[in-house]
């Protein structure tokens, strides 16, 4: 038998101790920085962190203190380049939470073409790859990433496959670690099928429980952003329900939300509230009564326009939603958006706006506005319902559900490049600014929400004199990306 | 614009891909969706392509262009060669774009540019290229081919 | 008899045709490029405008369809650098509205030290002074800028003697013009009197009035900042009240009342709604019924951190709270605020940023918010009784009133350099954001009203564990300015 | 910092004032405020204060020093000659400092700086200036001078 646990039938229960041992032996040697890895050694290294260095803290004291954090993205291809940005994010940017997000070859485990991005970007002077090789560097090395900061550090990696690279980041000193089965394998795979995905982050979240046994309080995260692209708040907040009931599974017991923006306030707002609601809800329905579940917001996930002053909109607003909408942290993005990985300073920059405009709106809230509480509660009415249903199809389990509700199109995600993805669910912009369904594909919304949906786009639809029809969907992926001349020009002449 | 070879789009068979470890699906589907609604015809490979994938697509469905989409900065290592593999396997002629955010970064468009003809490609297009211009520019380059030596 | 009208004792009323006309001839006569000025000649050329270059009916249209406008300040010192500049914001800032802001000797009357600085910026190159000297160039050369733009064109000048500046400015073909008797007086002046001013701002709506009675339909506007440094609501409203009677006094019709921002969400909209409605209220009571008042909203008017990374947080925001209170246009800044007059680059990306900011938040209204009904129920309690006061003290006329209650404190302003204003009020910033009084001065306001910003403050002293004393509004002055490690750090360590 | 001269504050006069047309009158009455709390005399003069009253102030109450504020732009116009005009006056080793935005624009400081000394300020301060810097600086230029020649 494989040690990959792929023979286990599918569940959301937790890998026995034993077969666990078996499979972090397999995979440990898959590469010869593996056997660098020594739990004992890094657990110790775990208890001489600061609270303050310690994201499972620094997350549950923000909520407590209804603080905003904010955390950027950022890897280069070598040690010295990352060693440098994480210092400069830390430093110039005022991160609260500084990252290491890996590149895509790491990603996708294609460790000796990692090695030769290494090589490359060692030769040309610059970054060849798109993020920090964790898994060729190896947790020795990489520590030096963690003790060059006085911030709590997270490993930021896009992947369903990350079994090797969660080992190499905790043993690192990595306190904080973002990913899930469901989120990322639908968005970032196109031949993973959703089971192995799940299978994979069953790893990394047992692991991570291996930490909490032995006290180690740390900050596992659900990407909720999927796509980046117009990911309705429903679809966002039922994944990371599923994603959290899994890891829960595990063990976990502090695990994140994200949310990518709408740029909506009160979508926004409404969105927070209803993630942090839905997800206590269903954890406690299922028995895990005792989680910490922050909510996290996320600057815009889709395209960005490419010109720098228009970006600084989009950056500070980033700001001023998850502010108001009351999330725990925020992940920042830069003006080179459009462009490409920001530099060391554009990205300090973006950190540095947003937290102005985090505290200029600290003390705001919306939940006592009528339009707030009808968004929120169309929110609740969209989710459940999916949450239901998936749960339903797994016959109470979340792993078997997220798999047959996927492949059916129950549950279904936007411009998803997977193909056990039925993605042909379809948002749009309505005329308000929110994010509405045009089309559902095989998502079964109750029959008064999809009439609410359809009637919004189609007064959009009428109101740019425009048909009703994909083009709305279309359009609303360019959209925040246009040029102002032509998203928001001056309305009267010159003729 | 628009050359008037409209016609002539549904003799033209394009390949369409995200190159390499590249999940970025959007662009490329948005255009290779525009690309068949122009009349073209579209052998779309998706996301997260190898170039050997592209080529293969190409030679079965005697494809007269390829279309290869990078967004994630590393198709600078992804690209190198792909014109060779295109020799070697006999598709000489084949145009070769590419598009999307081509290096790790912010850098000048026209250096990047020539790295990427240097290459072999016949055209690369800049991040926040929109579809009619794909077109247009397709529309162009055949044309100049139909009335040239190809 | 003098024909500047001074021996007329002040009143609100409307200065007579024919001394209007001897008042006229002799300010005419004051600088040589007076006598360049013909009214016939002007009012074709006002005529021959296209709609969507007058800026009266621009702002008539935008709040007809419930747009926010942008409009940038910017003034350079030479014709070549004006057009320039124009061109840009025009250009490139995509400024709905266009501003020419005149430089301080212009302001001054100091039309001799102008052409010096004229000289001397030829010279070197670069401006030498902080604006365009309108009255040098004369009204032909001026109407350069007019023709070189595509937009409605405003004058800013701050200043108590604008005689002369407002006949080259409308005689050039500007549509708007910016200034009033009270707030300039009050904020740009030390030895000018009250009644002085006054004087001043009613021959400039006289004039307007004059256009008007050929139907041009200019726009007039009042400048609501004042000293610009935390004005609290209730005093800016108050004085644009009380100028709006002066200028419709005049016979103005098309009346602009502007606020600055006091950052805060909540309160910056609560003002510009209040600020509506209370100008419609008092203007309807003293029989002006069919004014037009749009509000438009200041960018932040006090001190600006050096950060440009921060300060695009400011712009942006600005634009945030301009357009979900409702404004009807947003007075812009840039990142180079602190440091000086900004680029025309500069000015332009700020534009750009307050642009797209708009364009995010343009369907957000917070009037059904619990809070925002509460505060701009304060606000309407500060303000009415501050208004009936001064009212009551000039025996029901709006010019002796305003006279009156600034010598006596009952009607006073922050930080004023005059020397006819008490300036003993002291505002400080609470807890939650919101700009209360910590020193009323001589102002009086109803009991329960003093009460709430008391306690305000007292909780915030409370809450920083600092003295209840004036340190509170020095410490509010510089808060917004201060470099984010100190107004906002990581609260948790490195100990 | 903090130079052991307090003692000395309460004999040292400074005459500060907004120099020109200039209205910005914020800085400079927080400073003010902030001299004679820390034990200065001060002679406020207030905002749009002529280079000549300036002068006639300094004389008439024998200060040691003059404080310059000047933030609208044109200080490098309104401040030309203003040495000149206190050696003129026989106020020939007056302390003279200058602070605020100092010219039009966003100008690099060194350079600006070097402006304004070669006017014969003793010093420049930049804009964000925060008092406890001023104050600290009066110290030690003055403790320099008690010890030295003057
Ligand atoms: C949405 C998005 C995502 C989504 C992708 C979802 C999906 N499956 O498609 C998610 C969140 C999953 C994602 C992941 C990552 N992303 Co991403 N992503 C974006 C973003 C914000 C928008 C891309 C997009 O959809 N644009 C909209 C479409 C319509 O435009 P387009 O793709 O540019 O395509 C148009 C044109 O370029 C052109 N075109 C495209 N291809 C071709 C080909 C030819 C031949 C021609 C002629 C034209 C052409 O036509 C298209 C239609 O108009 C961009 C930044 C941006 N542009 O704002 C970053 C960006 C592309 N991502 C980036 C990165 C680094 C990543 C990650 C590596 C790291 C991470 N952030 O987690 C991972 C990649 C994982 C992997 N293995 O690939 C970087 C790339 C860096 C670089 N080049 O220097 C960018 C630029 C962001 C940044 N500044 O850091 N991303
Ligand atoms: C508030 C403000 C106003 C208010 C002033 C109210 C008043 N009566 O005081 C109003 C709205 C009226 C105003 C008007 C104008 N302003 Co103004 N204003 C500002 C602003 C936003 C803040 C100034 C302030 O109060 N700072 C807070 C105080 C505490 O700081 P401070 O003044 O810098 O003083 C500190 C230090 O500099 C230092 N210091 C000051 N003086 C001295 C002297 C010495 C000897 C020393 C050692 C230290 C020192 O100590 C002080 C305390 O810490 C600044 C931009 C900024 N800084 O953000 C523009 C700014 C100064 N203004 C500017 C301009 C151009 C104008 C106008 C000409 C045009 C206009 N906008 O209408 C008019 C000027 C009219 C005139 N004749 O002077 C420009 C100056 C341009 C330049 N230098 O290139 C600025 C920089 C804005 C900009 N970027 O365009 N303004």
């Amino acid at each position: 038998m494989g040690a990959d646990g792929n023979d286990i039938p599918l569940s959301a229960a937790q890998i026995p101790a034993d077969d666990f041992a078996d499979m972090r032996r397999e995979n440990l040697a898959r590469w010869p920085t593996g056997t660098e890895v020594d739990l004992d050694e890094a657990i110790e290294f775990h208890q001489s962190l600061p609270k303050h260095k310690q994201l499972g803290w620094v997350m549950r004291k923000a909520a407590a203190e209804g603080r905003c954090l904010t955390q950027p993205r950022g890897g280069f291809g070598t040690l010295e380049l990352q060693l440098e940005l994480m210092r400069a994010l830390d430093g110039d940017g005022m991160a609260d939470i500084v990252p290491t997000t890996t590149d895509s070859y790491t990603r996708n485990e294609q460790w000796s073409q990692a090695d030769v991005g290494i090589e490359e970007s060692k030769k040309e002077g610059r970054s060849m790859l798109n993020g920090f090789p964790m898994v060729n560097y190896g947790p020795k090395q990489t520590r030096k990433l963690i003790e060059a900061i006085n911030k709590p550090a997270i490993v930021l990696s896009g992947t369903a496959m990350p079994r090797l690279t969660c080992e190499i980041g905790f043993a690192a000193g990595f306190t904080g670690y973002l990913g899930s089965g469901i989120a990322y394998t639908t968005s970032y795979t196109k031949d993973t099928s959703i089971a192995e995905g799940i299978r994979n982050y069953q790893y990394l979240d047992r692991l991570a429980v291996l930490y909490q046994e032995k006290g180690i309080d740390l900050h596992r995260r659900q990407p909720g952003f999927l796509t980046g692209t117009n990911v309705p708040p429903c679809i966002a907040i039922a994944v990371g329900v599923l994603d959290a009931l899994l890891a829960a599974g595990q063990g976990v017991r502090n695990y994140g939300l994200e949310l990518g923006q709408t740029l909506h306030l009160i979508q926004d707002a409404a969105a927070i509230q209803v993630c942090g609601e839905l997800a206590h809800e269903y954890l406690a329905a299922a028995g895990f009564e005792d989680m910490f579940l922050p909510v996290t917001s996320l600057h815009w996930m889709g395209a960005w326009p490419q010109d720098e002053a228009q970006c600084a909109a989009l950056v500070s607003y980033g700001g001023t939603l998850a502010a108001i909408g009351g999330a725990v942290s925020v992940t920042t993005k830069s003006t080179h958006e459009s462009y490409g990985i920001p530099t060391p300073n554009a990205n300090a920059e973006g950190l540095r706006t947003t937290r102005m405009a985090i505290y200029m709106a600290r003390h705001i809230r919306l939940n006592e506005l009528p339009e707030f509480q009808a968004e929120a509660d169309l929110i609740r009415r969209e989710t459940r319902p999916i949450i239901d249903r998936v749960l339903e199809m797994g016959d109470g389990d979340a792993a078997l559900g997220a798999v047959r509700a996927l492949e059916a199109g129950a549950l279904d995600i936007p411009w998803s490049p997977n193909r056990f993805v039925q993605s042909r669910v379809m948002p749009a912009r309505d005329l308000d600014g929110y994010l509405r369904v045009y089309d559902p594909g095989e998502m079964v919304f109750d029959p008064d929400v999809a009439e609410i949906h359809t009637e919004r786009l189609m007064r959009r639809a009428e109101a740019e004199g425009v048909p009703y029809d994909q083009n709305l969907a279309v359009t609303s992926v360019y959209e925040i990306s246009e040029p102002l001349d032509r998203l928001f020009p001056f309305p009267w002449g010159p003729e | 614009m628009g050359t008037k070879v409209v016609h002539t789009r549904g003799d033209i068979t394009l390949v369409t891909g995200v190159i390499g470890a590249d999940t970025h699906i959007v662009g490329n589907r948005i255009l290779s969706m525009a690309l068949e609604e122009a009349g073209f015809k579209v052998v779309a490979l998706g996301a997260l392509t190898p170039a050997d994938e592209f080529i293969k697509a190409a030679i079965e469905t005697a494809a007269d262009g390829i279309m290869v989409s990078s967004l994630y900065g590393q198709g600078e290592l992804d690209c190198r060669g792909f014109r060779e593999l295109c020799i070697e396997a006999g598709l000489n002629d084949i145009l070769l774009y590419v598009g999307g955010n081509l290096v790790v970064g912010k850098q000048d468009w026209a250096d990047v540019e020539a790295r990427y003809v240097d290459m072999g490609f016949d055209r690369a297009f800049a991040n926040g290229t929109r579809v009619e211009e794909v077109i247009d520019t397709l529309d162009e380059d055949f044309a100049a081919r139909a009335g040239g030596i190809a």
